[in-house]
């Protein structure tokens, strides 16, 4: 079974589904009381994309041969990753509540297989920088065995500045590893301040291009174009290509968008809930209801 | 037995912060570099009271190894901070070339240490880190035991002008015992409970749990000496020695690895001078794993518990040592 | 005592070369990285033979270990090979967190170990591997005594199917004097040759060294046992306390810094068991410098010679300890 | 005292300096039997220039505060540092047949002043790619006091593969230090191979001028250019500048030439002398006879 064939979805229904992850993200990280918003929350219509209409798997046998490889390198995006996973069917959405509690598989940096690891995940992640050279050595190991797989890799803005980096991508250039896609989170924000003040990233394109990458820029939050963009990189031949997808820190939820200090903390209890009342609930349903969602206000009484 | 009161808690990173404040305002060389992660580590007060001073390089810790070298090359005082992880691990040949073998007076001041971090998980758990500096020639390595300890830490390693210091704080907030009349020099261990039966050799939060074992020791009228080992490069080895003819049982208590770090120490120097039975508490060669901080100590066997138990095995073994004495 | 012969002289690194052309042969998923020191690690061989399983990732250590856990989770069984000090330290928190923790099968094979790779001096002079890759959970750590068993042990690695292990060798030609009969399991260490009065705990080159240091000290009337340590971890705990009970005392030798090496590894574990006389072999906290290997291991105190003074301490502060048992 | 200032040398005396040096590393190279040829002869134009008319020191005071700082990032290819110090007056001539014995300050990768230490040698050096970082350090510690020092900074094509220079890179740029300039023996060459057939780097100038840099190509073995991009580089304002130095590995020894196995290989005794044979002596006089050049030809006599 190729889970990507029966879970395609709609563009419309694309568009619900990133709404509903970032519903997800906000309770889940309510729960926690610990973890990152900001950039998941970016990345919603990335990931409702990826597993909805881009990537093959089969959530049911998650180490099936055919797959598509995703890299998370940016780890500490988990719960954008988590949750979209537990909506593609890989573990019971209830499960989501779990995150970051001890003896749980939603360990607060994706965690290998072998132990607390998810159904989905590969390899560790969290320690940034590292994914690249990892997606690097897949992919020529697919490539050894004429294997068609493709493989993704996403990275943080901010995570660019690690040398590691820029040593898997020289590497993938010398190869020619046209099987590879890259994706950046362009959001212009990282822990300490925006980008450009912490540590100057422009020109991006170029450097990329430079390190021999076949660039795409488009925006990260429309999903349509993310696909077209997506479509043209796994058309292009000869030369790896990246996506330097420009996103928004904390999308959909006004009080966050675009503020580098909601990178790494979870929403209050007030401020999730203000959260949620600007993120409609979708069809596809809350992993969770709380108790004050279940109260029925006063006057209609 | 005088029981160890503590004053309300704070965090030891937070005993960081205050001490870069004062020596910014006390020393212009003092320069403070960060990698990304500087409200975490706390060095945003710094950076604020002395932006001129305070250098960002990025999420590139192996730069900021380099780039604290250089400056202190031309005579600035680096204090190169991030989590402790990303401290020893991540720019460990860096740290080795151009700052231990170059012997470069650079700090680097590693926050979020060990297996309590909690939440974040194993990735950001540094259980290695005391392994991996004190293995380093010309390095001395401090794990202080509360907020106050860190703070003098941090001001003290000023005194160190020719090598490099890796000093190793924690991020929750936990209690403050010592006080300003509590001793602190580097290398010079303390003695904060005399004890005739067996002595806890802790650093770092694990002090705290050696205190509060050694009061349910006491009351099974066990006499555990606890000592405060803050520096573990250089050892105190004449406070070991002691300690391990006179009690003759040791157990050594930290937030690290049960490998290399300062139960080894501790063993690699009483095997050479008078082998002595000792208990180690410490994580069991494993990584750790998302949960709050108390629970992983417990899971994990580092708790004041856990030190309880390892003192009676030692006891035990003591016990069936029969006339032995010092070689 | 049997007297053990070298049948000529050979490099560790070119059992390394050989096992790999030969697994190359032998498995069609294996697969060499080299950093650019190709020629000196001697894996040149298995790239002309099997050139389309060699990949070149340049000077980029850190990008080697990626790009070896991207591999061996597709199935592929690399083998990352480098200089000691760029094998472990460089790339520490990469062999951390993408290999170790994530327990890929990656073997990690470090040539021109230790302060006998000579003239290159110190940056070059891989003193603290053992420790770093020790204290990493999931880690295997082997350090062979000669060429054939270096060989061997390259070729038994392909058994760990799940985590990491680690392959210390050296540059220089070294008595070769295992042969096929020579029993060979990883974790499970020789005895090469028994003695009650004393046991020399080797690992690597020094294994010869002690090998030579007991047959001196067999003409003084000391029976040395000596063990080859060739896996440091995990342990083999049976052979040292047995040793430990029926010798008394212990000498470990390595090249390698005092701390956190073989002979931490041996205290530690006597420390939890059997606490024992021992005198340590091994580079004094101290880094090198160039000169050739021979001058070096007297220079920093680890040739025989060294060995035969340890044991003599050690048998002093034996008899010193009077009627211990084991406890 | 400002060593430049009476060091300086004409063009027509640099040349032969450059010329003087190869011949010191060859004998050095014969005497030591161990260490690197190619890379340090192909740099002999370079080290020339840099200590007989840029960089600005006291042979008599290494430490003086006025200095230039300059930093061999690569430092296997000390021999042609160690050379050229000697000759600048940093230590006895003689000295330089003790290189990578026991005891000697001439360690085979340069170390520290406070042991083994050599005047001149700033910091350690042996594991490549770290030199950038360094110099990016002192070079805002001297800004922070408003020195004027120059630092320089010379890396290996091959060293660039390590990630930490880019990292590095990008810090230089962040703070617009243009009082730092690098440069980059360009030889084509590393250990394994040829660069582009190791980890291919081109195209090299680009990948500076993207992470922020001003680039300056030039033949590193012609004085005149090279001197004068040198000229350039200080000159230019606002941004850090890189000499790309084509350079080849082995320059002057026709059988070394552009031979990346000439990387870390000293000559035998009669290569040596084939190479001596090539390289005319100068009036600066080598460092040491050998018995066979005190021999007075069988025919003479
Ligand atoms: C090696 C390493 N250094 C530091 C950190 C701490 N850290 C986690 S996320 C982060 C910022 C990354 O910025 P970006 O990739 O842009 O992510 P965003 O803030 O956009 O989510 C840092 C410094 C880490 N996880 N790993
Ligand atoms: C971190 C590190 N990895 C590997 C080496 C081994 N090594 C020494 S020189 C060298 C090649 C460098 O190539 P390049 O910089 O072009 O120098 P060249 O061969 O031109 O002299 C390598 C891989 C090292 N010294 N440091
Ligand atoms: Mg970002
Ligand atoms: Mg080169």
């Amino acid at each position: 079974m190729r889970g990507t064939d029966h879970q395609k979805l709609s563009i419309a229904d694309l568009k619900e589904m990133a709404r509903q992850i970032r519903r997800d993200i906000i309770k889940m990280l309510m729960i926690s009381k610990s973890g990152h918003s900001g950039g998941p929350l970016g990345l919603a219509d990335i990931f409702a994309s990826l597993y909805f209409n881009i990537l093959k798997y089969d959530p049911q046998n998650p180490t099936w041969p055919g797959r598509d490889y995703f890299f998370l390198s940016a780890g500490h995006l988990a719960p954008v990753w988590y949750v979209t996973l537990a909506r593609a069917g890989f573990y019971p959405l209830s499960e989501m509540s779990t995150l970051r509690k001890i003896n749980t598989r939603l360990q607060g940096h994706p965690a290998p297989g072998y132990t607390h690891g998810l159904p989905g995940v590969e390899i560790a992640s969290g320690a940034l920088g590292q994914g690249m050279s990892i997606a690097v050595g897949a992919t020529i190991g697919l490539r050894m065995d004429q294997k068609p797989n493709h493989v993704y890799v996403l990275h943080g803005d901010g995570e660019l500045d690690e040398g590691q980096v820029w040593e898997g991508l020289m590497t993938a250039s010398h190869y020619n590893l046209d099987n590879l896609t890259a994706i950046v989170d362009r959001n212009f924000c990282q822990i300490d301040e925006r980008t450009e003040k912490v540590m100057k990233l422009e020109p991006l394109a170029d450097k990329w291009r430079s390190f021999g990458w076949n660039v795409i820029e488009c925006d990260g939050n429309r999903i349509e174009e993310f696909l077209g963009a997506m479509q043209e990189a796994r058309n292009f031949k000869g030369k790896p290509s990246v996506l330097i997808a420009r996103t928004f820190m904390g999308k959909g939820v006004s009080f966050m968008e675009d503020d580098y200090r909601w990178h790494g903390v979870p929403p209050s209890e007030e401020q999730g809930k203000q959260a949620l009342s600007e993120l409609e609930p979708t069809k596809f349903g809350d992993f969770v209801m709380f108790e004050w969602e279940k109260e029925v206000p006063e006057v209609v009484k | 037995m005088v029981s160890i009161q503590s004053k309300g808690e704070k965090a030891t990173r937070q005993g960081f912060s205050d001490a870069l404040v004062e020596l910014g305002e006390e020393n212009p060389n003092v320069v403070v570099l960060g990698a990304d992660v500087s409200g975490s580590v706390k060095v945003d007060a710094f950076a604020k009271a002395y932006p001129d001073r305070f250098i960002s390089v990025g999420v590139a810790e192996a730069d900021m190894m380099g780039v604290s070298a250089g400056l202190a090359l031309v005579g600035k005082i680096p204090f190169a901070s991030t989590y402790g992880e990303f401290a020893a691990g991540r720019p460990f040949d860096q740290i080795r070339q151009s700052i231990a073998y170059s012997e470069m007076p650079v700090k680097i001041c590693a926050s979020h240490c060990g297996i309590t971090v909690g939440p974040d998980g194993a990735t950001h758990q540094s259980l290695e880190d005391v392994a991996l500096m004190r293995v380093l020639p010309h390095m001395t390595v401090i794990s202080p035991c509360d907020y106050l300890e860190t703070k003098r830490a941090v001001k003290e390693s000023l005194s160190i002008t020719k090598g490099p210091v890796y000093i190793r704080f924690f991020r929750d907030n936990t209690p403050m015992f010592t006080d300003e009349a509590t001793p602190f020099q580097i290398g010079k261990a303390n003695t904060l409970i005399d004890g005739t039966d067996i002595t806890i050799i802790a650093a770092g939060l694990q002090v705290w749990e050696a205190i509060q074992a050694a009061e349910m020791l006491q009351a099974k009228k066990i006499s555990a000496r606890v000592i405060n080992m803050h520096t573990i490069k250089p050892l105190d080895r004449e406070v070991i020695l002691k300690a391990a003819k006179e009690t003759g049982a040791i157990v050594t208590a930290e937030d690290h690895q049960i490998h290399c770090g300062l139960g080894s120490a501790v063993s690699e120097y009483l095997a050479q001078t008078l082998p002595t039975v000792q208990e180690f508490v410490a994580v069991r060669d494993t990584f750790g794993e998302s949960g709050k901080g108390v629970e992983l100590m417990k899971k994990y066997g580092i708790a004041r518990d856990d030190i309880v138990k390892a003192a009676k095995r030692a006891l035990k073994r003591k016990k069936g040592r029969r006339g032995e004495k010092a070689s």
